[in-house]
């Protein structure tokens, strides 16, 4: 019983990890950039949503609405701050973001103050109770849409114009641009709904927590970056399965060797073991 | 006369569920220059990978150079034995010079170990070695520009310099001549042959049938990681199986 | 433009620099907390709760007819920000008093600084127990961990009479030490300690811990935190179905607690220092006073800040000089009321003063119980 | 000199050790680490421990920096088993592990740290001209490498491990040795640290220190040696410059990171590099 509860805490966990990880790759995938601000626009797409629910009331209205705003923040994002400097090596691109990270995680404080917002009337906290098991229904929404969201983006990822030349971009972005496919278009398209998808994980979060902080970032900009790795880089599918497994690690690892390591060293630890014996990550591009 | 420089036996290569090569054997003879010619994706690449060393071969390949098993041995040891590629799509090191290119490979007895190479710093002789082998190719000119930038002919020979620069005693090429124009084409295969005439061992990889068929001494024809037929060009040229696998596509190819 | 843009900075420098150096009529205490960074909304309660104090000294004539000019820095909550910090305020600003509102590690790194120049230093809110121990002129106005968690201990055993509980620990120096405390004390009042689970400070889901945590069926839970991090964790438990007590520390001591846990911080009971229902007039008076001036309810960080001003000025009234020796023995012997009640130091530099426990009923703290029994609060002599 | 210039002083010259020490690795080997405060402390608290422990300051950073090398030696050898992008989140998973592990040490002080580190007994500024010297012939040392035939191939792994070792180089150990000295020094950096703060604790050593180093190496210009320096000196001294907006630091500093990489990709060293060829070309010019 307790195993089946852990498993499925580590499940909503994994499926938050998944919901922020899988844009982040998608424009991994593309670009080969190490997006730390990815993080920043989740911690924006928590203040939007919370912003647009507290003046309205409505989650089916905030959820859209900051998921599209942020997608468009996310496209100036790599308008402004990538496209100039993606011929540079890595780091530099790294460290840009990281430091425009730390610029987005100054403003919030500055602008919404450090002790960050919480929900007037929090939705979704209602419990279901599963055999003994209570679930809030955030935590089944939050799966529920982790599912619907990487379905239907695999979807059309497969029986779409604009996602199959997003696929073929990413493949081999010569080849795609010789079939007339515009690249610029699809990167776009990838930091717009990589962004959107990260601004949902940003608000699903903080209604699990009913708190909107500046630094609520922190965790994802590394522990996405690890799930992507571990995913193998770039692949989708990967990145899905590598979230849910840390997220798992990572329910059973802080109960039963919680005295020993720390969260995120058992992820790393596990990141690492992984890495030492498939350098590729779980899943390899090819 | 006959003395076998390199053997190569029962080489067997995958990637994924794919059989790259499969139990391909030859011997290439010192100071002889040895085209090996086939379809695309017959394996030819990856022959030349296997013998420097990049690529995990499966049991019971061997590899043998000057009667020493090599199969073991890691690419930088290799090359110190006297094993030298370039490769098809030119990687020169874009941080550096066009000179400096050449000198770090001049260098390689200096860089052997690291220690040693902390306390090392005169760079004069490898300097002058790495001045002469660009005269050899041609590049003496545009010693002191930055690689990036060059045009494809400059890089080309740029490689071929830097290979030299190890001292090997048999050289791989993989496609020396693809995207040179007729007249450089010409002239870097003559370089070559010049090259080769100076003693080197020459096993060189190239779709540039008339050329090779002028320069080579023997052909190896690979299909699908099988070897289909070796000996002396006119006679392989000549074998129904060649004719069948290979010419036909490439007929096609060449068409397209 | 570059260059302008240079010259502008290098003005606004010299003008801040020599503003601050220039005057001599007032008595200088420097202060250091996190203003930036992860722990911006301790660094900011706590600075407000410094300036309330200095304020209201200045309002009611000052020291010895000089008024207190506090001189604040930002520390980011690093031990390496506030070492240059500490020499800055010690050699540049010469203050007489230097105070920390901030965490451990910045607070001990520069108690050492202090020591060494033999500056009195006072620690707010800080808990390490080796920040009093860099030596003599080193002081601390809230409760050492070890202290809170015997506290937090008696309150479970005896007051509420609960015996099997669950302790769940915040992964830090906080979180350790009241870990320890509780331990320590709970033999004597014959709790079971079923298990004890840690979390890291970034944490705000606890969806294994709450299933583990479950399946002990405890009576009592005691868990240590802040109340970004409690605010999340309590929530999350009463969501599952845990109805049992559930005891905090002062970390929690926060209107921001129940805004975040809602309905689920209803019952929640605390050990802290500051008593909302105290008939105290320092403690009422700011309450009031700093819910005014900061547009939000006083917590413990700011009610700690704010006591430890109150003592540095007292300290300095009582020596009759700036004069380091005399303002450290001053502040040795205090004896005085203040926000966070009645306090002494003993030996070593550590507060003597009674434990406020506090509940959270109908969306506010208030006053649940007291714990002044002297085996519990006598903090170490070394 | 009051203890305030002293102080900073001492900080500046332990942070350029540091800086140069991610140099060698990152500026000088092309392997990107991001986890490079993990051997920082590894050599401070093993320096730390043997002050304690009663042993004289030399002994216990010579110890300090050996053992600092000899961990970085055993994380050397997964950089050859990854690479590029999996091998920067490795070892981004070395220094959470590290943290994750000295944490629940209860000998090394767990999350207490380790405190009243016994003093150097040099006096401050006797301190100061100890930790400069040490400074001055790390920089000497780092010129030196630079300029040999050790140097010259790192500048062909950095450029591309592949070709290098076609042409002879054994990339395998020179990446060891990047990584054993490199993170020796960081040791040293370690050592000189406890020594001066006499306090230290897990979160001195954490991503974000990490991350300060490296930002100090690529804004001064990566592989740059006086790029390196300029680029230390201004980060570490710009949170003193900017005390009096101290709500803005931060921001500053993100915006700054960003602005630099984004704008001046090759760091300092490079943007000062390509005004003096500005310069020299206007002068020929005329």
């Amino acid at each position: 019983m307790l195993y089946l509860e852990l498993l499925l805490q580590g499940l909503i966990q994994g499926s938050m990890y998944a919901i922020i990880a899988v844009g982040l790759t998608l424009v991994y995938g593309l670009l080969r950039i190490l997006h730390v601000a990815h993080a920043g626009l989740f911690a924006l797409g928590g203040y939007v949503g919370l912003l647009i629910f507290n003046e309205t009331g409505s989650l089916i209205l905030a959820m859209p609405l900051a998921a599209a705003l942020v997608g468009l923040v996310g496209m100036a994002v790599y308008r402004l701050c990538y496209q100039p400097i993606l011929d540079r090596p890595p780091y530099v691109a790294l460290i840009a973001s990281i430091g425009l990270f730390i610029a987005m995680e100054e403003l919030f404080r500055l602008i919404f103050g450090p002790y960050g917002l919480t929900y007037k009337n929090p939705p979704l906290q209602a419990y279901v109770n599963l055999f003994g098991i209570h679930i809030r229904a955030a935590e089944l929404c939050m799966v529920g849409a982790s599912i619907t969201l990487l379905g239907v983006l695999s979807y059309l990822a497969q029986n779409t114009r604009i996602g199959v030349a997003c696929r073929a971009t990413v493949e081999d972005p010569e080849m795609a641009a010789s079939f007339g496919i515009d690249a610029i278009k699809v990167r776009y398209l990838n930091f717009f709904i990589g962004s959107a998808l990260a601004a949902l994980a940003g608000i699903f979060v903080s209604l699990l927590s009913n708190l909107v902080e500046p630094t609520m970032g922190g965790v994802p900009s590394y522990k996405a970056l690890a799930i992507i790795v571990l995913g193998g880089l770039g692949n989708v599918k990967g990145t899905l399965i590598a979230s849910l497994v840390i997220g798992i690690v990572e329910a059973f690892g802080t109960i039963y060797i919680g005295n020993l390591l720390d969260r995120d060293a058992i992820a790393f630890a596990f990141l690492i073991i992984v890495l030492m014996i498939r350098p590729q990550g779980l899943f390899a591009e090819k | 006369m006959n003395e076998i420089l390199l053997e190569v036996r029962n080489i067997i290569v995958r990637f994924g569920g794919i059989t790259a090569l499969n139990n391909v054997y030859f011997d290439v003879i010192k100071g002889e220059f040895l085209s090996i010619i086939g379809p695309n994706g017959a394996g030819k690449t990856t022959m030349l990978r296997a013998i420097i060393g990049v690529v995990k071969l499966l049991s019971p390949s061997r590899i043998f150079l000057a009667d020493r098993d090599i199969t073991d041995i890691t690419v930088h040891e290799r090359v110190r034995m006297g094993l030298a590629m370039t490769h098809q799509i030119v990687r020169p090191f874009k941080s550096m010079t066009v000179l400096e290119n050449v000198v770090i490979a001049a260098g390689h007895k200096r860089t052997g170990n690291p220690f040693s190479a902390m306390f090392s710093f005169d760079r004069k002789s490898e300097i002058e070695k790495a001045m002469n082998l660009l005269d050899t190719v041609g590049l003496s000119d545009v010693a002191e520009q930055p690689v990036t930038g060059q045009p494809l002919g400059v890089l080309k020979r740029l490689e071929v310099a830097r290979t030299l620069a190890v001292n090997p005693g048999l050289l791989l090429l993989d496609e020396p001549l693809a995207g040179l124009n007729h007249v450089e084409a010409k002239k870097m295969a003559d370089t070559i042959v010049k090259i080769n005439q100076n003693g080197l061992t020459i096993v060189m990889i190239e779709h540039n049938l008339a050329e090779v068929l002028r320069v080579s001494q023997r052909l190896i024809v690979l299909d699908n990681g099988f070897k289909i037929a070796s000996g002396n060009p006119d006679a392989v040229l000549c074998d129904s199986k060649v004719r069948a696998a290979y010419m036909g596509k490439e007929k096609i190819n060449a068409a397209a | 433009m570059k260059k302008t843009g240079l010259i502008i900075l290098a003005l606004l420098v010299a003008v801040c620099m020599s503003g601050f150096a220039g005057a001599s009529d007032t008595v200088k205490i420097g202060f250091h907390a996190p203003l930036t960074g992860f722990a911006a909304s301790d660094g900011k309660s706590a600075s407000i709760g410094a300036k309330l104090a200095v304020e209201q000294v200045n309002m009611s004539g000052g020291i010895n007819g000089k008024k207190i000019e506090l001189i604040i820095y930002d520390d980011q909550a690093k031990p390496s920000q506030s070492i240059p910090i500490a020499s800055k305020l010690i050699g540049q600003d010469k203050v007489v008093i230097g105070i920390s509102g901030s965490y451990s590690g910045p607070t001990r790194s520069a108690a050492g600084i202090f020591q060494e120049s033999k500056i009195p230093y006072i620690s707010a809110y800080a808990i390490h127990p080796d920040i009093t121990r860099s030596g003599d002129y080193v002081f601390r106005t809230s409760f050492l961990g070890a202290v809170q968690g015997k506290a937090g201990a008696k309150l479970v055993g005896e007051i509420l009479g609960k015996k099997k509980v669950v302790m769940i620990t915040l992964q830090n120096d906080f979180g350790k030490s009241l870990a320890a405390g509780f331990k320590e004390a709970a033999l004597n009042f014959g709790i079971e300690v079923a298990g004890e689970y840690q979390y890291s400070i970034k944490d705000r889901n606890f969806g294994s811990i709450v299933a583990r945590v479950k399946a002990h069926k405890p009576e009592a839970i005691y868990a240590s935190g802040y109340y970004f991090t409690a605010g999340p964790l309590i929530s999350q438990l009463r969501a599952s179905g845990v109805t049992v007590p559930v005891i905090g520390q002062e970390g929690y001591d926060s209107q921001k607690f129940i805004e975040i846990a809602g309905k689920a911080a209803e019952g929640v009971i605390i050990t802290t220092s500051l008593d909302r229902d105290s008939k105290n007039p320092e403690t009422a008076s700011f309450i009031s006073e700093f819910e005014e001036k900061a547009g939000f309810k006083a917590d413990m960080v700011a009610a700690s800040a704010h006591t430890a001003v109150m003592v540095a000025a007292d300290a300095i009234k009582k020596a009759g000089s700036t004069d380091s020796v005399a303002v450290r023995n001053a502040i040795a012997a205090t004896k005085l009321k203040v926000s966070t009640g009645t306090i002494r130091f003993n030996k070593l530099g550590e507060v003597v003063k009674s434990v406020q426990n506090q509940v959270v009923k109908d969306g506010l703290w208030r006053h649940h119980s007291i714990i002044d029994d002297a085996k519990i609060l006598t903090p170490p002599e070394k | 000199m009051g203890i305030y210039e002293i102080s900073l002083g001492t900080i500046v010259c332990i942070n350029i050790i540091f800086a140069m020490s991610l140099n060698m690795i990152t500026g000088f080997c092309g392997q990107i680490s991001l986890g490079h405060a993990a051997f920082y402390g590894v050599g401070a608290y093993c320096a730390g421990m043997l002050a304690k422990a009663g042993f004289p300051m030399y002994a216990a950073l010579f110890a300090g920096m050996i053992f600092a090398g000899m961990t970085g030696l055993v994380v050397g050898l997964s950089s050859l088993r990854v690479r590029e992008d999996f091998l920067a989140i490795t070892t981004m998973g070395v220094n959470f592990l590290f943290l994750g592990i000295v944490r629940q040490q209860d000998f090394l002080g767990g999350e207490l740290g380790v405190s009243s580190i016994p003093s150097h007994g040099m006096g401050k500024i006797g301190f100061l001209v100890f930790v400069m010297i040490l400074a001055c012939l790390v920089i000497a040392w780092s010129h030196m490498i630079k300029r040999s035939w050790m140097g010259f191939a790192f500048d062909a792994v950095a450029d591309d491990e592949d070709i290098a070792q076609v042409l002879g180089i054994d990339v395998g150990r020179y990446k060891l040795v990047a990584f054993a000295i490199g993170t020796a020094l960081a040791g040293l950096a370690g050592g000189l640290y406890a020594y001066f703060a006499r306090f230290i604790v897990p979160d001195d050593f954490g991503f974000i220190t990490s991350i300060t180093v490296l930002s100090m190496v690529a804004v001064g210009g990566i592989g740059s040696i006086a790029g390196v320096v300029i680029g230390t000196l201004l980060l570490t001294l710009m949170p003193e410059m900017f005390r009096f907006i101290s709500d803005y630091k931060l921001l500053i500093y993100g915006l700054l990171l960003f602005g630099v990489m984004r704008f001046a990709p090759e760091g300092l060293a490079g943007l000062i590099k390509s005004f003096v060829g500005f310069i020299c070309k206007k002068r020929a010019a005329l």
